[in-house]
């Protein structure tokens, strides 16, 4: 391990580690944090690395499978002096636990709630929370003057059983009362029964969780079904994985965004110059705008570099502490850390869009809402 | 019309058949006597073509069929199945003529064949050779599991289709008396050797074949 | 192969393995005892599909049963040695609950019970409470004895091999002998076996809970080393890769199980080191080692259709037919 | 010794059985014949309980066994050679054998795992057991061999090894002789007529008429599923009723 | 009552696309004794190739019979692997096609990327008495409907259909008739990609097809082939309508998360029944 500061020599390079999905289930996201992390680290080390030394990438594949993720950090953690993990929850939640262990500060790519309660010391998350998800999405339903919502969830699916769980219990407060409570699996293939109930009730909206292939099965079969509640869709559904298979389909859905999918809608400023940052770069390399995983994977990167710098060192506890007390503007928003708090965010950073021409284009509402959060960072 | 000459056959390093030399004319019926593992079956699945020689020839003039050892019929399909299918190489389906020479097989046309008696299999291994068509016959081990009634008839039938139709007919057949009854010649294989051939008569005298093949409680 | 070269080669194994755990770093330990832990399962499914004729297309489960068997224990404050013991009981008793109505199905239709009874189970522990849902369980406390705690990797190392040692030896014993001679001969035919006297759908349940028990002793040993159990970490796949592990290394043979269980995990880690070389563009990695694997699969099978054990010690032609899964 | 009273087995309604009732006395060989398909092997099925018999019952040694499962008659005594050959494959010719002798041993799987010295003994009896019944029927030399690599005459050699490995009060042989030739009969008869003498029951099955007469103290003759004829071979021989459903012109 | 009609005809529909994927699996393992692993293979092809055509500008149709094709070469191609070395044993053959399906997803993610991929069917739905259904939907039910009448009528009436038949029941005995096992094994193998493209052509427009939609495929195949001992198409067909039907109905009634517990035990507990009812000893004759 790369302990000490500057005294083993200048040349030594500062060794991230990173282990995503680049084989099995997840490839599609973790092959995008691949490619925001790499072109992070890219960026710093242009502008002349970290203290002044190089940053290299240390990556593993994880496979989707967290066994393989184990097996993976067990590889690495020698040699790395900080680690961005996986973004599938279940690998996340396997590696999190060792890392804590070894006091590995630890970047988190996946939404999973169980991360961050309790609390251990050296786990961060990156992504929104799936509770601030639903959260939000409560905000925006009593905005819209909606009473009464279905509710569906992939009981296959930590993020999606969390966030399903956070919603039913904030409902309450926000004056929402769930009226079809839907749980379906992964692999399910017809959707009609879930849209027969919703029909046959009082729901005045359909919020939809899930990520993957169920996010376009159930859409595609919405629309066939002729079904007149508006479908709501969370972050999962945020990238070009669900609107190109959707296609035209998709026009007047609504979907949940981290902002920095909504960057060009927002106002200018610090927040904007930021996601500017970022996808400028990565829709010039790779030919399309950096999607909400790649939006992770940059934002971790930023968060990691920062406490580094604010380090001032590679000595892990001297990097933890920095993260506790990290205040910083990313492309997934504005990450204010603390000894209670290691998701950072609040549900403020999140745009609720329609898709419009095969666009996600923030909501009256959200663009409001997105400014005064953005105008109130400065 | 089957003529095989120094046919060497062998299962991996292990030689089943040594220098095999072997003919049968046209029209001719030829028995083929042996103990247990002389390499009879080999010899019958080769000339069906279904064993590669590892060297020497086998030739074999018009279509031949072959009773296989231990009946191997199609157990999934019923016995009119397994009988038209016999008709593979010769374009005949229907299994009528079988019929008129085994009535039991008609009586059990519709039935699976695994689950048949022993000797009702062996029936619809034979009439399955019969819808070929043949020229030439291999059958091995005709009376096997079969009741003596029915092995006459077939014994029979056999005599009568090489007389008529000048069937060729190459016979393995544990019951020596019957082969001997039904073939003019005959073969002996032991070790995969040929070591005696001759007229029946013959052999039937010859002490050595009396004692191995005619002894034991023979009907 | 004579009696001597054997013994030696046995000793030479031996030597190495006890060696490999002193010398190799975090990084290929890893390797070395998933590695291990493959292998006993495999040497079971062996035992069960090489000899006795049944096939498993669920082992995961028996795996997965094991790990949550002591993950529970341990997480309720059982000491680790009474959770490393309870899993292969547990995994043992519930192959013989299961295995009263599965096993009255046979070949392809007692493959497909055992997938299904896996998918079952999964999703069973995807949606209960105590077994912490999908999500699954998360720090469980090292293995240790009395005050002594296995903090470094090599200790599950010998954990693991001391495990195959055993699997191996008493697989060993039960072919060789009466009850497994039984066991072979039901492969082949259960009437001519219960002819024989032997009650065919008690052996046949007693070797399903056999093979199950060294499943759940891989999967305790599992839980310490990982320190986590979730149903992800049990796909259905898992239970597929045994059954190409024991069909590479050669069904029949107990090294079989060994060899296709090593030659397996080393081709996938090593495929794995290649696709995370920086660089690679995007769908590198998979493509590399989806072909590689599949390639390797394929022409080993085609070419040494016995597997690499028989291949190898050229015993091939004793091996012959003894595919009872048709 | 065994008893078949009426016992009855149809298959979608064609009777294969019908109605049978015969007793087999200690020591008596029986010989049993008739048409393909008359039922015999049908008959040895519903009194070994590899087939469960519609009507009718079946007792051995005093005692009701048609409820038990074929492993537990086995072991009481009974052991019977399939007509088609049933040899395990994967094995060789002696642990084919020694497979026989399960009924009478005791090992289980934990001592076989332990290899408690019980064990070790009963393995040893085994080995002894299997060699000599190897030998009895000829084939002492094969022991090592791949016993589905056999001959088929070989295979049913190995079958009757197996059975007597058990060491049965009742053997049931379903055409033994098929497929062997002259001098391979005479063998196997031979060792009948030994195994009479040692007192044992047997039960045969056979096409080979004059064989049956030299060995049989008894004929039952089945046709259609039904018993037609019972009594000394001479006189079944000469029943007209046998001769014109079996025995025809040919015999 | 018309809840219960729109739960029965969607479960109609998924079960009839799970049929099509097993009715590719009965034919490969009727014909060869091999379970091919790579059947949910084909239908992923199928669905990847109907995507790109259509991408292309192709109209329908055309996209959709290239792409069956394309999928029934693949079948061929799998077939020569597997089968096409005499001597590989069906166990043998099984592996291969397991890695088959494992390369399959090397050269599906070079062409089409990993990511899953759609394409427009019929649009609409229809109401039949008083139940909704997707058009779509109706026609999976017609096309597994007429592949299975016309299986059952090629295997069950026709002459090349027991020819077929006859080489797994007994490889040795086809040959001693003359018949090239081969050559009728690797004919199984392309006709087995044909039903796999028939269903991934018609199921890409209902679900996204990626590159490992295989394993979901297949499963359901197997559960529902298995039903039908992997060689009877109309027992396939029950196996596959009672696994939709089961499915859709525990959703409909409130077991949306236990589905999959449902439908597979169900099958379960039938098999396990119907295995009650066969002696060992007729199974087992020769
Ligand atoms: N598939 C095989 N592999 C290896 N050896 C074999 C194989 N088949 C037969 N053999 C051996 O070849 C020799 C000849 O066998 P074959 O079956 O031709 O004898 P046979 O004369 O037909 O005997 P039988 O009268 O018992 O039918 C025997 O020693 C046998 O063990
Ligand atoms: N499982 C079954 N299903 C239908 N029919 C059967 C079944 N088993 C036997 N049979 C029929 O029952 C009858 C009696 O068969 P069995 O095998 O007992 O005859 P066998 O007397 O032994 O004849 P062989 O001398 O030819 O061996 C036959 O007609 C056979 O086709
Ligand atoms: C939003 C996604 C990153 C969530 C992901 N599907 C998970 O469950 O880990
Ligand atoms: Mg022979
Ligand atoms: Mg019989």
């Amino acid at each position: 391990g790369g302990g000490g500061g500057g005294s083993s020599g200048q040349a030594d390079p500062i060794k991230v580690g990173l282990i995503v999905s680049l084989t099995g289930n997840y490839t599609p996201l973790g092959s995008e944090d691949k490619k925001a992390v790499e072109l992070a680290v890219e960026q710093v080390n242009a502008q002349g690395g970290l203290l002044g030394r190089k940053v290299e990438l240390v990556t593993r594949d994880d496979k989707t499978a967290p066994d393989q993720g184990i097996v993976a950090y067990n590889q690495i953690k020698g040699e790395i002096d900080a680690l961005i993990g996986p973004v599938f929850s279940n690998s996340a939640l396997a590696v999190e636990p060792l890392a804590q262990r070894d006091k590995m500060p630890y970047l988190s790519l996946a939404p999973a709630q169980e991360q961050v309660e309790p609390i251990k010391s050296y786990i961060f998350v990156t992504p929104a929370l799936s509770s601030m998800y639903a959260e939000r999405y409560l905000q925006y339903i009593q905005a819209e003057g909606i009473k009464t919502i279905a509710v569906a969830w992939d009981s296959k699916s930590a993020y999606s059983v969390s966030g399903h769980e956070s919603m039913v219990e904030l409902a309450p407060k926000y004056g929402v009362t769930i009226a079809v409570d839907e749980p379906y699996e992964t692999t399910t293939s017809d959707f009609s029964p879930m849209f027969t109930h919703v029909r046959d009730s009082k729901a005045e909206a359909l919020v939809f969780w899930g990520s993957g292939a169920p996010g376009v099965t159930a859409a595609k079969q919405y629309v066939a079904s002729g079904l007149e509640t508006p479908l709501f869709l969370t972050a999962s559904q945020a990238s070009k994985l669900w609107l190109e298979p959707m296609g035209a389909q998709a026009e007047g859905m609504t979907v949940q965004s981290a902002i920095g999918v909504v960057g060009e809608h927002l106002p200018e400023g610090k927040q904007k110059q930021v996601i500017d940052q970022m996808a400028g770069p990565y829709q010039q390399k790779h030919g399309y705008p950096p999607p909400q995983f790649a939006q992770d994977g940059y934002s971790a990167s930023l968060l990691l570099f920062e406490a580094i710098r604010k380090a001032n060192s590679t000595d892990k506890t001297k990097i933890q502490q920095a993260l506790e007390t990290m205040d910083l503007i990313t492309p997934n928003g504005r990450f204010r850390y603390s000894a209670t708090d290691h998701s950072g965010l609040s549900p403020e950073f999140i745009s609720v869009n329609t898709v419009k021409n095969g666009q996600f284009v923030p909501t009256e509402w959200a663009k409001e809402q997105l400014t005064k959060t953005v105008n109130a960072q400065g | 019309m089957i003529d095989v000459q120094d046919l060497v056959v062998s299962y991996g390093t292990a030689t089943a058949l040594d220098h095999v030399t072997l003919t049968v004319a046209e029209g001719e019926m030829v028995a083929l006597l042996g103990p247990n593992g002389a390499g009879k079956s080999t010899l019958a699945n080769t000339l069906a073509g279904l064993l590669k020689p590892a060297s020497g020839t086998v030739r074999v003039g018009g279509r031949l069929a072959l009773i296989p050892e231990g009946r191997q019929l199609f157990p999934d399909l019923s016995v009119a199945d397994n009988l038209a299918l016999g008709g593979w190489r010769s374009g005949q389906r229907d299994p009528s003529p079988v019929y008129e020479l085994l009535p039991r097989l008609a009586e059990l046309a519709s039935r699976r064949a695994a689950v048949l008696s022993g000797g009702e299999q062996q029936m619809v291994a034979f009439g399955r050779a019969m819808m070929a068509r043949p020229d030439a016959l291999v059958v091995d081990e005709l009376s096997l599991g079969l009741a003596p009634g029915v092995t006459a008839d077939l014994a029979a039938h056999l005599a009568e289709l090489n007389r008529t139709q000048g069937l060729t007919v190459l016979l393995i057949e544990q019951n020596a008396r019957l082969a001997f009854e039904l073939c003019r010649r005959a073969y002996v294989l032991e070790s995969g050797r040929v070591v005696t051939e001759g007229e029946s008569a013959e052999l039937a005298g010859d002490p050595r074949v009396a004692s191995a093949y005619l002894g034991g409680a023979i009907t | 192969m004579t009696r001597r070269l054997r013994l030696a080669a046995g000793l030479l194994v031996a030597v190495v393995t006890l060696v490999l755990p002193a010398v190799l770093d975090d990084s290929a330990l890893a390797v070395y005892i998933l590695l291990g832990l493959a292998a006993m399962v495999t040497v079971g499914v062996s035992l069960l599909m090489g000899y006795a004729g049944q096939v498993s297309l669920g082992q995961g489960a028996f795996y997965a049963i094991g790990a949550y068997t002591a993950a529970l224990l341990a997480l309720n404050g059982a000491p680790p040695l009474a959770g490393l013991v309870a899993a292969p009981v547990a995994a043992a008793i519930s192959a013989l609950v299961i295995g009263v109505p599965l096993l009255r199905l046979r070949g392809h239709h007692l493959a497909f019970a055992t997938l299904a009874m896996q998918l079952i189970l999964l999703s069973l522990a995807g949606q209960l409470e105590f077994t912490g849902g999908d999500i699954g369980l998360q720090g469980i406390p090292q293995f240790g004895v009395g005050s002594f705690e296995a903090t470094s990797a090599s200790v599950y190392a010998y954990l693991t091999w001391a495990g195959l040692a055993l699997v191996m030896l008493v697989t060993h014993n039960v072919i060789a002998s009466r009850p497994g001679r039984a066991l072979r001969a039901l492969a082949t035919s259960e009437t001519a076996a219960a002819s024989s006297g032997i009650p065919v759908g008690r052996y046949k349940l007693v070797v399903f809970a056999l093979s199950a028990t060294f499943a759940g002793l891989a999967g305790g040993i599992y839980c310490f080393y990982t320190g986590y159990v979730a149903p992800g970490s049990f796909p259905v796949l898992i239970s597929i890769q045994y059954i190409v592990m024991a069909v590479v290394g050669g069904l029949g043979t107990i090294w079989g199980a060994v060899v296709g269980a090593t030659a397996i995990t080393l081709l996938v880690q090593g495929l794995d080191l290649l696709a995370s070389l920086p660089g690679m563009p995007t769908y590198a990695p998979s493509v590399l080692s989806y072909a590689v694997y599949a390639l390797v699969l394929i022409v080993v099978v085609l070419f040494m259709p016995h597997g690499l054990v028989p291949a190898v010690s050229g015993r091939l032609s004793r091996k012959r037919a003894r595919t009872p899964y048709r | 010794m065994l008893t078949v009273t009426g016992v009855s087995r149809s298959f979608g309604g064609v009777y294969a059985v019908r109605d049978v009732s015969l007793s087999v006395a200690d020591g008596e060989v029986c010989g049993v014949i008739g048409p393909n398909g008359a039922g015999k092997s049908t008959l040895f099925n519903l009194i070994t309980g590899h087939l469960a018999a519609d009507h009718g019952h079946v007792s051995f040694l005093g005692q009701r066994v048609d409820r038990l499962p074929p492993h537990r008659r086995a072991r009481l005594g009974m052991s019977i050679v399939f007509q088609a050959a049933r040899v395990f494959r994967g094995m060789t010719v002696e642990e084919n054998v020694m497979v026989g002798a399960h009924g009478h041993t005791r090992a289980g799987f934990g001592s076989a795992a332990l290899r408690l010295p019980r064990h070790r003994a009963d393995e040893r009896r085994i080995a002894a057991e299997a060699a000599a019944a190897l030998e009895r029927v000829g084939l002492a030399e094969w022991a090592d061999r791949p016993a589905d690599r056999l001959p088929i005459g070989q295979q049913r050699a190995l079958q009757l090894a197996r059975a007597l490995c058990a060491r049965p009060r009742l053997l049931l042989l379903d055409e033994p002789a098929s497929g062997l030739r002259g001098e391979e009969r005479e063998r196997l008869a031979t060792l009948v007529e030994e195994l009479r003498a040692g007192g044992l029951t047997i039960l045969l099955i056979e096409h080979d008429v004059a064989f049956v007469t030299r060995l049989a103290d008894r004929v039952v003759v089945l046709d259609l599923g039904r018993v037609i004829a019972d009594g000394p071979p001479a006189e079944v021989r000469a029943d007209p009723l046998v001769l014109a459903a079996y025995l025809g012109q040919a015999s | 009552m018309s809840a219960f009609l729109t739960y029965l005809l969607n479960g109609l529909a998924v079960g009839s696309a799970i049929a099509l994927i097993a009715s590719g699996l009965v034919v490969i393992h009727r014909v060869t004794g091999v379970v091919n692993f790579a059947q949910g293979t084909f239908a992923v092809v199928a669905g990847l190739c109907t995507s790109s055509l259509l991408g292309l500008g192709f109209p329908h149709g055309v996209s959709e019979v290239a792409a069956v094709l394309a999928a029934a070469l693949a079948g061929l191609l799998t077939g020569l692997a597997a089968v096409g070395r005499p001597g590989t044993s069906p166990l043998s053959a099984l592996i291969v096609t397991l890695g088959v399906g494992v390369l399959a997803y090397a050269v599906e993610i070079v062409l089409w990327g990993d990511q899953p991929r759609s394409a427009p069917g019929l649009a609409g739905s229809v109401t039949l008495v008083g139940a909704r259904i997707q058009t779509q939907h109706l026609l999976v039910i017609g096309v597994a409907a007429a592949t299975f009448v016309l299986l059952a009528l090629f295997f069950g009436r026709t002459y090349l259909g027991k020819a077929l038949t006859a080489c797994a029941s007994n490889p040795y005995a086809a040959r001693v008739v003359g018949i090239d096992t081969r050559r009728m094994g690797l004919l199984a193998f392309a006709l087995g990609g044909l039903l796999g493209g028939i269903a991934g052509v018609l199921v890409t427009p209902l679900r996204p097809i990626s590159f490992d939609t295989d394993v979901t495929l297949i499963v359901n195949g197997f559960a529902a082939a298995v039903f039908g001992a992997l060689t009877r198409p109309v027992v396939t067909l029950a196996g596959a309508l009672l696994l939709g039907v089961a499915e859709t109905m525990a959703a409909g009634y409130g077991y949306g998360s236990h589905q999959l517990e449902v439908a597979l035990g169900l099958m379960l507990v039938v098999m396990i029944v119907q295995a009650g009812r066969r002696s060992t000893i007729s199974q087992e004759s020769t």
